[in-house]
């Protein structure tokens, strides 16, 4: 295992001081493991606290600032937070109008933020499970879509929303029309290795590559010969069109690295995706290009479509100044 | 009468055997999760290991609660509530006794194994650590109704609960990181399943 | 050779194909491989062209833009843009105040830039060329250090002072005057693999490490035995501050990820090297941290630092608004 | 006397040679360079041998200004301007005539040698083309002198130029990019050194 870090176990905390040093506009609460903006709580605004396991990196502590998260919890490689870590988030950023927690729909974070939700007494917490992962049958009897790409896109709009002070039944309501829509779906070209386990979580040999992947590392949904940018593109976008009709409104199209991709080819991928769309009759209005969801180390990018009204697209162009994404500030 | 000495026990032995599985649950995790399956529990289990050393238990159920607390403040991702659920219920369930007779012990047991429920809401077949508790408590009560002693009922539970661990290779998840890989979790050990038969082995090894 | 492309013969056009798409502020000329701001020439403004191998993105077409450049070549990966792409980029950018050519120190850049400024005639050109690798001893009878990090910091500072309106011989100077107050050294953990040649440029086993690369996939100083971050941070701020004294003004502290070190790593990183600069009684005033000069899926490192007075450090916080670098606007 | 078809016929031999020996090239830059100077070399000869079919050259320095221009504008790196300097010097020295003597042969290659050093100013030793060009023409001169034939004194040079590459191995890299490694260049032959005795060689089995 080649990695730029000292003792597996103490990665998150050293990360977290790195970031802590490079962001003073951002305070970190070391013992909690809880990145907050600089002046949180900010008083009469709806606060939103997002989190999950680390390795995902810039999401989420990269997207805590003005115009999108007020806190955001890093867990261990992989591992959602536990409650302490959102229960000192939610107390953070209260400002008297209610807070949000963010939630990508994964066992581990939906019970931790519910275990979260129940102690954090006395303030009003509304929450969104973000469940956008194309790759994943949804089902009643089974745990259901993963969380991925589209909470990078969620995180940002539904951010200026509350920025703009809008209340929290409405800032989460919008959060889940968000969620509703928009799709996504992945593919690996190499496993990740997790430091604590020190060796690739699954082998994938020179000439294949994995389809349906998520962002934990886990393998895909299946496994497939290794093709051209142009039929992974055709792979990516063709389960995400016929999940959900994106031909009536403008779309934000995301392609997204999963950590080791170069911008390069993540560029080539953009090409190739707008290609797809356009011969689909989709209308790009926005895109966003780079590493936003990452799983470590992996190679390997995702596509996330986002069907956009004008509330969205002027909630997307709103400000925004967080160490991963800004703008109009 | 198991005391709160002999819970302590367990609780110990079970954190030790966390430790020198770790590898195993990593790799288990690693087949058709996301890896982290040994870091977490080992995580957890010397913390509360320390926080066995640094405070003396009046009760069962402050034992447990401590325990459960532990868990849930450390560990993250979906065993750290599960566990965590499944001693806090236990440590409810024991209150304030300072010792339990065997049909308490089933009875806490059991009562954590609903907390997992509640929490999780896995069903037999889901191929989760429920598909081992589930059968292994199961013959914990079958057995202390056909009169063994604790030590050996919790023997019955184990063997039960290996034999759901084991069950659990060929079955298609349905809960958890694993119901991702549809088809492809078939064939693979639960992690969650395999630690949760490490917890009653050791009950077997050290509740008198 | 796994990698998200078609052909590698076609991989920069395509690459340039998708930004063109992702990015319709700026203007891509697809014959000429030049990435132009939207609006160049800009009249009366100094235009900054840079450009390079591609295999570095972001840099330099991701930082094409108001406050940064007005022009890119992009060459093929890891090779010089030849002069027609120059002289077509310089033609395009003159909006009368002439043209400041940033130039990285290697020998194809160096004489395709050259030769371009012979050819771009009528227009006034000046060149600075940049070359802060403390890796490499600078000597007369070599081809000298090589440009890196510091050219991501003096593009920046540089074209918010064109974009300030100050005239040519300024701007040239400024940029002369960054380049000799930035020092780099980076690090490789593993080798990157040029797609033409579809295999990795050199072998480096699990357990080492090279020290002192380029950002060109080019073997480095040496190679040692894996070590932690920790050490890694040694080994490339040591160099830096022996080679400037960096503790007479405030400095911009620049940790840069070679394309395949995640961004986790990378925080990890700036917080090992904040904490010797610290020792060293070096005060960071801004600081720079993720992939910004990169060498295609390479993994490892650099650390660039640059003494800032306060026209370089008021130059860094001007607006700038280029896919790859964005604040103040 | 050399007429244009045999320039031509040169330059495409130059062109299969470096198609053929591409993978080597490339080789030998990943060791002491970016692993890409097959990739640019084959790139712009492709590009010449292009612009030879759709066109026809009445003079030898028509054809190589062509030449020239043609890796000037498609190699990039550093073996874009400097093979493209040789070929357009060539070119200048060769002027309007529509054939050349050994001599001019020979004094149209010095030019090229001569626009090499001007554009790269590399010195003998600093393993570079230049260590073999140098020693190539410096033995074609020669020959020339003690009367030999064109074709011999190019096998004369050939041979020189095979001897001058094979110099470069044990060379510490002074100029290039090969120059960043320091002592971990030597032992290792130049890529350009390797790609220039090409030239010469195919210039031996061609030019009559
Ligand atoms: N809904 C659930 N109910 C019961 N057990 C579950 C559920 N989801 C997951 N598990 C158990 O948790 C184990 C995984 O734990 P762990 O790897 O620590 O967490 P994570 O999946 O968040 O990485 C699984 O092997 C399974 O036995
Ligand atoms: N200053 C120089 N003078 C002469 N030849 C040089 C000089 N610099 C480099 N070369 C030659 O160029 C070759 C490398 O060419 P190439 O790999 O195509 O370009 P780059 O180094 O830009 O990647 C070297 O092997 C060397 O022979
Ligand atoms: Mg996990
Ligand atoms: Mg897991
Ligand atoms: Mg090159
Ligand atoms: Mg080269």
């Amino acid at each position: 295992m080649k990695k730029l870090i000292n003792d597996p176990a103490n990665l998150v905390t050293e990360a977290l001081r790195g970031m802590a040093a490079a962001h003073p506009e951002l305070r970190v609460d070391h013992e909690n493991r809880v990145v907050f903006r600089g002046d949180a709580p900010v008083r009469g605004k709806v606060g939103l606290v997002s989190g999950g396991g680390s390795g995902h990196e810039p999401m989420h502590g990269g997207f805590v600032g003005p115009g999108m998260l007020d806190a955001a919890c890093a867990g261990e490689v992989f591992t959602s937070p536990v409650p302490d870590q959102m229960v000192a988030a939610t107390q953070g950023v209260d400002g008297g109008a209610g807070v949000l927690h963010i939630v990508k729909n994964y066992t581990g974070d939906v019970m931790n933020f519910e275990m979260a939700a129940e102690l954090a007494d006395g303030i009003e917490v509304e929450t969104v499970v973000v469940d956008d992962d194309v790759a994943v049958q949804d089902s009643l009897y089974t745990a259901g879509r993963r969380g991925v790409g589209t909470t990078v896109l969620l995180e940002k709009i539904v951010g200026a929303a509350a920025e703009q002070g809008r209340p929290l039944a409405e800032v989460a309501n919008l959060a889940r029309k968000v969620d509703d829509c928009g799709r996504s779906m992945g593919m690996a070209l190499t496993s990740c290795t997790v430091p604590a386990a020190g060796k690739p979580t699954f082998d994938l040999p020179e000439t294949e590559m994995e389809i349906g992947i998520g962002i934990h590392g886990e393998p895909g949904r299946r496994r497939v010969p290794l093709a051209p940018a142009r039929e992974i593109a055709e792979m990516l976008v063709e389960p995400v069109l016929s999940d959900l009709d994106f031909t009536t409104d403008p779309v934000i199209c995301f392609v997204n690295g999963m950590g080791a991709s170069p911008l390069l080819e993540l560029y080539l991928m953009y090409g190739e995706v707008a290609a797809l769309l356009e011969k689909a009759g989709v209308r790009v209005a926005r895109s966003l290009v780079g590493p936003y969801i990452t799983s470590l180390d992996m190679a390997g990018c995702s596509v996330t479509l986002l069907r956009a009204d004008d509330d969205l697209l002027s909630l997307w162009d709103a400000p925004v100044d967080t160490p991963g994404l800004r703008w109009g500030v | 009468m198991t005391e709160v000495d002999g819970f302590v026990a367990w609780v110990r032995a079970f954190a030790a055997s966390i430790e020198s599985h770790q590898g195993e649950l990593t790799d288990l995790d690693s087949a058709i999760g996301d890896a982290d399956h040994g870091a977490n529990m080992a995580r957890g289990m010397a913390a509360v290991v320390a926080a066995l050393d640094a405070a003396e238990f009046e009760t069962v159920g402050a034992l447990f609660k401590k325990v459960g607390m532990t868990l849930v403040s450390t560990v993250g991702g979906a065993s750290g509530p599960l566990y965590g659920t499944l001693f806090l219920r236990i440590g409810t369930a024991a209150g304030e006794a300072t010792s339990l007779d065997p049909d308490s012990v089933a009875k806490a047991l059991r009562a954590g194994l609903e907390g997992v429920v509640a929490r999780g809401r896995p069903e037999a077949g889901d191929k989760t650590m429920f598909d081992a508790l589930s059968p292994a408590l199961d013959a914990l009560d079958q057995a202390l109704t056909d009169g063994s002693p604790l030590s050996e009922a919790l023997r019955a539970a184990s063997q039960a609960a290996d034999e759901g661990r084991d069950a659990t290779t060929p079955m298609l998840a349905r809960k958890g990181r694993a119901s991702y890989l549809g088809e492809r979790s078939v064939g693979h050990q639960d992690p969650g399943a395999t630690s949760a038969a490490l917890l009653i082995a050791t009950a077997a090894e050290t509740l008198p």
